[in-house]
Formats: structure tokens, C-alpha cells, sequence
């Protein structure tokens, strides 16, 4: 599967995923300049966390406008998907590619902490290796996680299942305490309507080797690995 | 032309700066204050030739970047002076 | 603009720092009267800051050679040799005073100045760590300062992208006027690729890259010069502001434009910005360098030769480029949307000149720059410090409940957990962090070896104040022994001097002392110092901080596998005590939490006992022989073992019994070197002794792991039986409680 | 009482966000802004007895916590209206 790492000035996690993607998952991967917009070598687009353009302005709000996100929809039209972690999540928010919006955390200050996320759709490309209300663990790390929408787009995504992750206790409940960011409905990830793009506020490439501390984060790759099909194309919900 | 553009949260979305700010008010004596909240001022200064030109270029500016639309509402003000923040400061 | 400018005299050359015999020293330099500019070099340049003019002559005690070493004192930093081709590059810088005027952005641009340090060596950072003195927390004021310079690291560091894996945060009235930020960074570099602040070859273009020149942080003697026009409040020197975003896109750019091999030298705008770089960088290498101000590129119309030159604005470097290259250090900083101008040449020297315009503002030979007076004023030893060192600290009542004891203390300021901290900082971006803060070390793998390094900062100023020889040699030892726990061969160190006026008798003495204290121990342990800095003047209205001597070291792990942390990992283990028996109440953090007294003698310590002790850990870690590893620090044995208990994911209970002492806190809670808390599985308890008699130290089993509380019992007494509940709600909340 | 305290940067202070701000604009197609900087908004509403003691009262805070005397500028404005931000915005 040949994936694409995103790179906008200000960009850190870049090199974590690609060296999760190139030594553990060993597959084949390259960086894209965020003044591409050719995307056409591509299966699957990462766009990382960071603080891109500084999030001077609002989290993600200029790299939302730039070349290479202009062309995502073309990209996921013609069949590619797009993941975006921390400052991509707020990216993808920001450019209208995912309903909603990440503010500044409840409690007004950064947060990096490991926190419990309760898989809410498992048929996504993204999560198709995880069971239903599987418990994943994954670590946090960012000022402005916590997810807005409005309460009819809230409906609209719970109808749809667009919800893909909550934050919830080591046991799967889903409690404030567990809300690291005051998020509403404790919601870490939403996709799509098409289901072809993901974005969450945890770090999966920082929950990739045991040794960093587990290794639920490779669900989400293995997912997207065992949903490629023979013709390049992915599997469908 | 200079513009002032004063950026709010939408009503009914929870200002938890605002509330904080005003939280420490009440600790440090100003228990007297209502409300209060907390947005982001941007003050900008566009060659246009005419005012009309000029505050609907504004007014592009902040449905492109400068406002999130889903959190926030903005209000365009001309403002007059000869540098921007120039102005007489209280203090 | 020379119409403005004031005339030069001695009263001006005083109002900018210099003394009378420095300006008279100038002009016999010089061999005539220094114009405007130029004494505005040399105030900036034999400033203590830039010139080290009164620790010069004590530093050179320190160690700085060894096998490791690549680089040494001198340069942007340090640099150790690791294996496998690579280099570790690290140092510790202070922004005491920026961070008292203004925390956030004092802090913030504190992070930011020694992020430049390290890349500038061509190493990518890979941590951060900070060093953090406050006063009471009792006082609003220092709950904001501690919000402020938190915050403003976590701003700093986060949007940079290094993660902050460790540092300290300890709390006395003395830093209530006075707190102290020190920030050690981390890179990593292969050894064949370390670049120098160098301008050597003869015609090579200079180039200023990074953000644009403001009025910030100019030395604030230029407020007098500006009293000649109307325009004095906007000449105003301003506070410094820091933007990260900035400082990455530089780092990007610097290590591209080096790995294109298109930098011959590079050196960070730091105190004293440009007229620091144009001076320091010819001096290191015997040449000159002819500097066009004109083309600086600057944020404010109308800045005039001196502030331009004396500017701190942040994110901002000086290149010289290798000959031929211009052209791709313009097209690598324009991909990543900086400036990069060409403002001068490196020459034959031996003079710095100054254009504005072409005239010359300056021209100063770079010796004479880099040469400052060196100062050996008297020191004395302070007085009273005799009936310090005599008061027992045993002739205060013991406490009534040894129960309440522990638990105060591991709720106060300075031992209670610092997660309230660390929780703001980004502890694994790059994915290297193997432990996290919140064991005695952080342990960071480099990628593509087996190998790991581990880190630590240490300095407690209430032992350096009672001893300040053996003050600097403990907090050496500390340091190393955190890293030894780890699992870690201590490599080299690096050192952030923070005293009073130096000149004061008593201050210079204690800095003397801890200095040579600080040699000792380096020696003793085979640690060369390889980087610091000293940071004077850390006193507000006469009354100055303790002197605080912080100690950051690097070690080594082969197995990056092999790594220990503090924390109890199960039931059953016996727990051993290694190290010295003697201990002392004088100096020790019970004493202050409990009595509120700072006074005593400090344990002895034996440096060779230390190294032995440091290498038995090792290699007890190394060997997978012990499942924790705890150094015994403030709060004594007791604080030890109850952090062993609960600072790990899940919490462990443990009964521990030492000797007959002369009371029970005294043992308890009484601090001295050397000594590290072990737990070892049933079934490597043999090797483990074999491995302990074979090392030759002082130790012995004093207990066991298990069950759900803490007991403590001294010669033959149960003392302390707690809940491991009571001691975590009081240790894992007690520093926000102090700053709610 | 409404007041609304606009706060902003001091000369020669700099001023990051602006700066940043300004250079995406110039990649969106606004290169005509020759300025621009952002400071922060805070309305409030304080409960006083005049319009004068209301004032003093807010510049009061100000003083104490709403601005940073070290980096910023402030002026204070009374405005109108039924509720803070309840006015119509733009869209
Ligand atoms: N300001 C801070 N920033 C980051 N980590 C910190 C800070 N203060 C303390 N820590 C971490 O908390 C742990 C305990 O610190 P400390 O009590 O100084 O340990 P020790 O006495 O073993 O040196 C260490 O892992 C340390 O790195
Ligand atoms: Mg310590």
C-alpha cells in the first residue's frame, strides 16, 4: 500500500509516522509537500500532528487552505483515503472535510497524556481489525482537541455512524473523567459521511511498538492494510 | 483603508476562556462583573479604492480564514487614525 | 542619524556597564576614543554575560577532556561521541531574569535560545528538560510565575516539536524574588557531521537568516540615548517574544541547507544578537568580517547601527556560507518561507567593520572584542555559617505521628509529583521516549542502533548553601547516580552556575567552592563538562537566591532494552539499600517542609563509594538483575521507597526495616549520597549478590514488596504503616493543591 | 454597564500571530493588506452605579489582569446594546 505522509511548515509528527509506516509496517511510503497537488502515486494520505503555521491563527486553519488539501477531495474521489491525527484532525475540520470543529481544551491547558478510546464503528476501512467496543490505548498530545459540532450535525453523524471513537475509562465506560478535553459525547474521531476519511485527535503512531508503550495504534494501519483489495481499490463499508 | 474585525464565539457555545477570566475577576475583588467574554481582535489595513471595495475584500478575508464559521461570528468596523494601533493607548 | 547619536564619554560607557578602567582599557585598545557603535560593541561584548569576565579563571578547574569527547566548552554546545556513528549534543542554559519579567514568553524564548544552540551544531533536537526554582507557592505571585514560565515552555517546546522528557521544580523563599529557569536541550547529530561557529575562509559570504531585526531585548542603557528625540517611548527597549513556528521552520532549513553542504559555520543571535555573532565567530577562527547593516532585514523603520547590532530578537542566526553555495542557502530558506540575506564577508581581519550604507559605524579588531578583562576579586567564606553548621537539627522534637510526617512531606511543593507539570509538555514527539518524566532518568533510543541515552538535571541550592563544595560535588553525583539508575553509563555533563552579584565576597566564594566541588566530583567519576553556563546576579534587592548549581548529565545504555525505572513492579521482591549508611537532617528537605529551618551539616560523601555504588547499579540494570531502580534523594529513604510504592502505573506496597539510628527521622527521612533503592525477583537474588560483593560497596536487603500499605520499621520499631491510598493522594496532588 | 476592551500588542512588540496571519492571507490572494495585527477582545458587563465608575472600574481590571502591562496596549470602549455579542452579526 503506498501511503503519503503530508508536510506543512510546522509539522512534527511526520517522521513518526513515516518511520512507523517504513520499519514497522514496512511499507512503502514518502513524504508530500504541502504544495503538491499531485496525489495520484497514492493509496493513503497521513496527515499528521504538528502545529502547522504555529496553529497561530486557529489549530489547523491555514494549512486548511493550502495547495495539497485543496486537492484531497479529488484524491478521495477517485478512491484514495485520507487519515488525519491531532493537528490533521483539526486540519480536515478546518478545510470542511469533516464535519465540526476542535477548540481549545476545556481545562485551558495542553494535555499529553495516554488516554482509552472505545471504537464505536468497527466497519470503517480505518477499523475494520477492531471488534465493536474494543478499548484501544492511545496517547494524546494537544492544546485544542475538544470537538464541537452542532446538535443536528451531532444527530446527523450518530445516524450515520460517523462517530468512530470516544474517549472512555480503561474498561470501556465512557465518563467525563475520561474526556481528557471536554469534547462533546467524549467523541477522539469522526469519518466521513463516505467513510473515506478519518480523523482523530490521538497519536496511533505513538501506540506502534511495544516498547513506546503498546501497539494499538497498528489497528488502524492493519485495518486499512486488509481493506486494500486486489485491484487497488478499498473495501467498502 | 483600515478595518477592524472583532471575532465572537456564536452564542451558546460555552466561552470557557471567558468564564475562567471572569472567575478570576470575582477572585481578585470585580465580583461585580456580569459577563463576560473573550474573542480575538484583528486590525488590518487593505489598498482598496473605495471604502465599499475595501470592507467587502475584509469581509472575503474573514469568510476564507479568518473566522471559523462554525464557532464563531465577526462584526467589520472602518476605524480611522494614521498607523494601525497607533492610537492613544488608555495607558 | 549620527547627528542623533551621543556623544561618547566615560559617564556614558558607566551608564552602559563598562567600568572606568574597562572604557580606559578601550581607548588604549583602540589607540583613540571609541565612536558610538563600537562602544556599544564592547559594552555588549565584555558584558559578565557574553565574557565570563569574573568565572573565567574558577571554570577552568573543570574537566573537559575524555574519551567521549568531540566537542568541549567553547562552541553552541557540547558533544559526546555515542557509537554507531553518532554524536550526542547537549546543553543547559539559564533565562532567570527574562522569565521574572514576563514568564511566558521569558520562558518560552529560554527554550528557544537553546533549541538554536543545539542545531546549530547541525544535531536535531530529541529533548528537552527544565530546571525550575520558585519561591513559596503560598504567594500568588509565584503561582503565576509558575503558570507563566510552565505554560510558556509547554507553548515553546510543543509547537517546536522536541518533547520535554524531564527536568525539576523545587520551591524556597529564596527564588521569591529571583526564580530560576535553566532549559537543557538534547540532539542528536552523526559524529562526521558537526558544524562550528566558524568564519574561516577568507571571502565567504555571511548571511543573516531567520526572522526579522526588532527593538527587543536591547541592553536597556539605550533608553538613555533615546532620550534625545521625541521618539523615546518607541525606542523603548522591548520585551523579547517568541515564535516557535519560526524556530522550526529555521531548524528545517539549517539542517537541510547543512546537509546540502552549503554552511561552512553557523552560530546562533543570541544575548547580544548580532554584534556577538560578527565578533565571536571571526575570533574563533583569526579572521575579520565587513558587515553591511543596511541589508539586515528589520521589523521597524528608523533602528538605528547600535540597535540593530545589539538586538535580541529571536529565531535568528548568522551563516557563513561554504564558498560557492550562496545561491542554495537562498533557495533552501526561501522553501521554507525564511529570510536569508547576504549582509557581509568574512576577511582577512583582524578588524570587525560595521557599514551603514557603506560608511563604516565600526570598526574594532576582533581580539580586542573577544578579549575582555578578567576579574579576580576578593571572596571570603559568609559569615555565620559556623553556627549554621552547628545547630543540631535532633534538638527539634520528633514528630509525634511518623504516619502524618511522611505524608506531609511527600505533599510538599518540592516533592510532591510534577505531572501538574509535565502533563503541558509533549514527552514523545519523535518517537524516542523509552521512560517518560516521572522516573529518576528519561530514557530516550536512537534509532536505528540498540543503543539508548538517558538524561537527568539535579541541583538542590540548601545543600550548595551550607557546603558549597560538597553542595556542587552532590549535585554531580545526583545527577549521574539518576542516570546510573536508569541503567546508564554517565558520558559527560552539563552545568548551569545560577549565584548572586559575584561581587559580593561571599557569593564569588560560594561559586568558587561549588565549582571546585563540581570538578571534584567530575573527576572522581570520569565525567568531562563539556557546556554551560553561568548565570550572576540572581538577586533582588539585596538578597540573593540560594546559589543553585545545576547539574544536567548524558549516559549511555548499550541495550536500549535494558532499562530500569523507579517504580515497583510486583509482590515478592525483596528490596535492597545500596550505599553508605550515614545520613544527615542538616540541609535536608524534612527539615524545611517540617521546621521550617535551613540549617546543619551536610553526610559525608566518598566519591569513590559514589563511582562504585553508580557502577554496581549499572550493572545490576544492565544485567536485568533489579526491577526498580530509585535514587534516594530529598525526603531521604522513606520519600524513596514511597515513590518506589506509587509512581508506576499500578501501585505496590512494600515493608522495609533499617538499623537503630539515633531517632527515627533522622533515618527515616535524613538525606545523603550514594544511596539507591533496588528491587531484585526471588529468583536473581544470588546473582545479585554475587554481583554486589563483587562491586565492593556498603548495602543490604531491608525488605520486601507486597500488600496494599507502606510500614516502616527502625531498629526493631514499626514507625510508619500507611495506606498507599493516603500516600498517593497526597504525593500525585500535592503540588496543584499548592498552586490552586 | 457594557464595555468592550480591545487589547492589543505594544509598538515594536512582535507581533507573531499577525505576522503569520498576514503571510497566508498574501498566499490566499490577499496580497493587497499592507497590515495587520491581532490582539484580543473582551467584552464585559459590569454592574455599577455611573457610566464613569463603571469605567474606571473596568480599566481597574485591566490593569490587574486583563492586559499584560509588560507586552500590551488598551483601550476601553462602552458600547450599546441588549446582551454582550448579541448584536446582528455579518452572517
Ligand atoms: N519541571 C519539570 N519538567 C519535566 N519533568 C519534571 C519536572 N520536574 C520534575 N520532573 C520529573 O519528575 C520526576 C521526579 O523529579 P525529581 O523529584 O527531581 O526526581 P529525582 O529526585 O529523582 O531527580 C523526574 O522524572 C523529573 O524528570
Ligand atoms: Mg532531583
Amino acid at each position: 500500500m503506498r501511503f503519503g505522509v503530508v508536510v506543512f511548515p510546522g509539522t512534527w509528527s511526520d517522521c513518526d509516522f513515516h518511520y512507523v509506516i517504513s520499519e514497522v509496517l514496512h511499507q512503502p511510503v514518502k513524504y508530500v509537500w504541502h504544495r503538491d497537488r499531485e496525489l495520484a502515486d497514492f493509496d493513503c494520505l497521513v496527515l499528521p500532528g504538528g502545529f502547522s503555521y504555529g496553529d497561530y491563527l486557529r489549530a489547523g486553519a491555514v494549512a486548511g487552505r493550502s495547495p495539497v488539501v485543496e486537492a484531497l477531495p479529488a484524491f478521495v474521489a477517485g478512491g484514495g483515503v485520507v487519515l488525519g491525527s491531532c493537528n490533521g484532525f483539526q486540519i480536515l475540520c478546518e478545510a470542511g472535510l469533516l464535519p465540526g470543529a476542535l477548540m481549545r481544551n476545556e481545562c485551558l491547558q495542553y494535555r499529553c497524556q495516554s488516554t482509552h478510546l472505545l471504537v464505536e464503528n468497527a466497519e470503517t476501512v480505518f477499523t475494520r481489525a477492531t471488534r465493536p467496543g474494543q478499548v484501544l490505548a492511545m496517547p494524546i498530545s494537544h492544546g485544542e482537541g475538544k470537538y464541537h459540532v452542532d446538535a443536528e450535525t451531532l444527530a446527523a453523524l450518530r445516524r450515520r455512524n460517523q462517530i468512530v471513537f470516544r474517549y472512555c475509562t480503561p474498561e470501556g465506560q465512557v465518563t467525563r473523567a475520561a474526556n481528557p478535553n471536554g469534547s462533546l459525547d467524549n467523541i477522539a474521531g469522526v469519518v466521513n459521511e463516505e467513510g473515506t476519511v478519518l480523523g482523530l485527535m490521538p497519536h496511533p503512531e505513538r501506540a506502534a511498538e511495544s516498547a513506546l508503550g503498546g501497539t494499538d495504534g497498528l489497528v488502524i494501519f492493519h485495518s486499512l492494510l486488509g481493506s486494500l483489495v486486489e485491484d487497488g481499490s478499498f473495501l467498502k463499508r | 483603508m483600515r478595518f477592524r474585525v472583532l471575532v465572537r464565539l456564536k452564542r451558546g457555545i460555552l466561552d470557557v476562556q471567558g468564564a475562567a477570566v471572569q472567575r478570576s475577576l470575582a477572585g481578585l475583588g470585580f465580583g461585580d462583573v456580569r459577563e463576560l467574554r473573550i474573542g480575538k481582535l484583528v486590525e488590518v489595513d487593505v489598498d482598496e479604492a473605495t471604502p465599499a471595495a475595501a470592507r467587502a475584500r475584509v469581509d472575503e478575508m474573514c469568510r476564507r480564514l479568518l473566522a471559523n464559521p462554525i464557532l464563531e461570528d465577526y462584526t467589520i468596523e472602518e476605524i480611522e487614525g494614521e498607523r494601525l494601533a497607533a492610537r492613544e493607548p488608555v495607558r | 542619524m549620527t547627528a542623533a547619536e551621543p556623544k561618547v564619554t566615560v559617564d556614558l560607557a558607566r551608564g552602559l556597564g563598562l567600568t572606568a578602567d574597562e572604557y580606559d582599557h578601550i581607548i588604549r585598545r583602540l589607540g583613540r576614543e571609541p565612536r558610538y557603535t563600537e562602544l556599544g560593541l564592547f559594552s555588549a561584548l565584555w558584558s559578565e554575560h557574553c565574557a565570563y569576565k569574573h568565572s573565567k579563571t574558577f571554570l577552568h578547574r573543570l574537566p573537559q577532556h575524555g574519551p567521549h569527547v568531540l566537542q568541549g566548552p567553547g562552541e553552541n554546545a557540547g558533544a559526546l561521541d555515542i557509537g554507531d556513528g553518532w554524536a550526542v549534543v547537549f546543553k543547559i542554559e539559564s533565562h532567570n531574569h527574562p522569565s521574572f519579567i514576563e514568564p511566558f514568553q521569558g520562558a518560552a524564548t529560554g527554550v528557544g535560545g537553546i533549541l538554536r544552540d543545539i542545531f546549530t551544531m547541525g544535531a536535531r533536537p530529541i529533548a528537552l528538560l527544565d530546571s525550575l526554582r520558585f519561591g513559596d507557592p503560598a504567594d500568588p505571585r509565584t503561582r503565576r510565575l509558575v503558570e507563566g514560565v510552565v505554560s510558556g515552555i509547554s507553548w515553546y517546546g510543543n509547537c517546536f516539536g522536541c518533547p520535554t522528557v524531564g527536568g525539576e521544580m523545587a520551591f524556597a523563599p529564596e527564588y521569591a524574588g529571583n526564580p530560576l529557569v535553566n532549559v537543557m536541550c538534547v540532539g542528536l547529530v552523526r559524529t562526521d557531521r558537526i558544524f562550528r561557529a566558524r568564519a574561516e575562509r577568507v571571502g565567504s559570504a555571511v548571511f543573516y537568516v531567520g526572522n526579522k531585526t526588532g527593538r527587543d531585548g536591547i541592553h536597556g542603557a539605550t533608553m538613555a540615548s533615546a532620550a534625545f528625540d521625541e521618539h523615546a517611548e518607541e525606542r523603548r527597549p522591548t520585551v523579547q517574544v517568541g515564535d516557535p513556528f519560526t524556530e522550526k521552520l529555521l531548524l528545517e532549513a539549517c539542517l537541510e541547507a547543512m546537509a546540502a553542504g552549503a554552511v561552512a559555520g553557523i552560530q546562533d543571535m543570541g544575548a547580544a544578537g548580532l554584534a556577538c555573532c560578527t565578533s565571536e565567530m571571526p575570533a574563533r577562527s583569526g579572521t575579520g568580517m565587513d558587515v553591511e547593516l543596511a541589508r539586515v532585514p528589520q521589523r521597524e523603520p528608523g533602528m538605528t547601527p547600535y540597535e540593530i547590532l545589539l538586538s535580541e530578537s529571536q529565531e535568528r542566526m548568522l551563516l557563513v556560507a561554504a564558498p560557492g553555495r550562496e545561491d542554495d542557502v537562498r533557495r533552501i530558506f526561501a522553501k521554507w518561507d525564511l529570510d536569508a540575506v547576504e549582509i557581509g564577508r568574512v576577511t582577512a581581519g583582524p578588524d570587525l567593520v560595521i557599514r551603514l550604507n557603506g560608511e563604516p559605524v565600526a570598526c574594532v579588531p576582533v581580539p580586542a572584542l573577544a578579549e575582555a578583562p578578567r576579574y579576580e576579586p576578593p571572596f571570603a567564606p559568609p559569615r555565620g555559617l559556623g553556627e549554621l553548621h552547628a545547630f543540631d537539627p535532633l534538638s527539634l522534637p520528633a514528630p509525634a505521628d511518623y504516619d502524618d510526617a511522611l505524608v506531609g512531606l511527600l505533599g510538599s511543593p518540592t516533592i510532591a509529583r510534577k505531572e501538574w507539570a509535565y502533563r503541558q509538555y509533549d514527552q514523545q514527539v519523535g518517537i524516542n521516549t523509552l521512560v517518560r518524566p516521572g522516573s529518576d532518568a528519561a530514557v530516550l533510543r536512537v534509532k536505528g542502533t540498540r543503543r539508548a541515552i538517558a538524561v537527568t538535571t539535579d541541583g538542590n541550592g540548601r545543600h550548595v548553601v551550607l557546603d558549597p563544595r560538597r553542595g556542587g560535588a552532590l549535585a554531580v553525583c545526583e545527577a549521574a547516580r539518576n542516570v546510573a539508575c536508569a541503567g546508564a553509563r554517565p558520558l559527560g555533563v552539563t552545568d548551569c552556575l545560577n549565584f548572586g552579584s559575584p561581587e559580593r565576597p561571599e557569593v564569588l566564594w560560594q561559586f568558587a567552592e561549588a565549582v571546585e566541588g563540581i570538578a571534584a566530583a567530575c573527576r572522581a567519576l570520569g565525567l568531562p563538562v563539556v557546556g554551560g553556563n553561568v548565570s550572576f546576579y540572581n538577586e533582588t534587592s539585596g538578597q540573593a537566591i540560594l546559589p543553585t548549581p545545576v547539574v544536567g548529565v548524558v549516559g549511555l545504555l548499550e541495550d536500549a532494552a535494558q532499562h530500569a525505572t523507579q517504580w515497583f513492579k510486583g509482590e515478592g521482591h525483596r528490596i535492597a539499600l545500596l550505599g553508605p549508611g550515614e545520613v544527615s537532617l542538616g540541609g535536608s528537605e524534612y527539615l524545611w517542609a517540617r521546621h521550617g529551618r535551613l540549617a546543619g551539616r551536610l553526610a559525608r560523601q566518598d566519591l569513590e563509594v559514589e563511582r562504585r555504588v553508580q557502577a554496581a547499579v549499572q550493572a545490576a540494570v544492565g544485567a536485568g538483575l533489579v526491577t526498580a531502580a530509585h535514587d534516594c534523594a530529598e525526603g531521604g529513604l522513606a520519600v524513596a521507597l514511597a515513590e518506589c510504592c506509587v509512581s508506576g502505573p499500578a501501585r505496590v506496597g512494600a515493608e522495609a526495616s533499617v538499623g537503630a539510628a539515633p531517632r527515627a527521622d533522622h533515618a527515616l527521612f535524613g538525606e545523603g549520597p550514594s544511596r539507591v533503592v533496588v528491587a531484585v525477583e526471588p529468583g536473581r537474588v544470588r546473582e545479585f549478590e554475587a554481583l554486589m560483593a563483587e562491586s565492593a560497596i556498603p548495602w543490604g536487603w531491608i525488605g520486601g514488596t507486597g500488600g496494599e500499605r507502606l510500614r516502616l520499621n527502625v531498629g526493631g520499631v514499626a514507625v510508619v504503616d500507611v495506606a498507599l491510598d493516603r500516600i498517593e493522594q497526597a504525593w500525585r496532588n500535592g503540588l496543584e493543591r499548592h498552586l490552586a
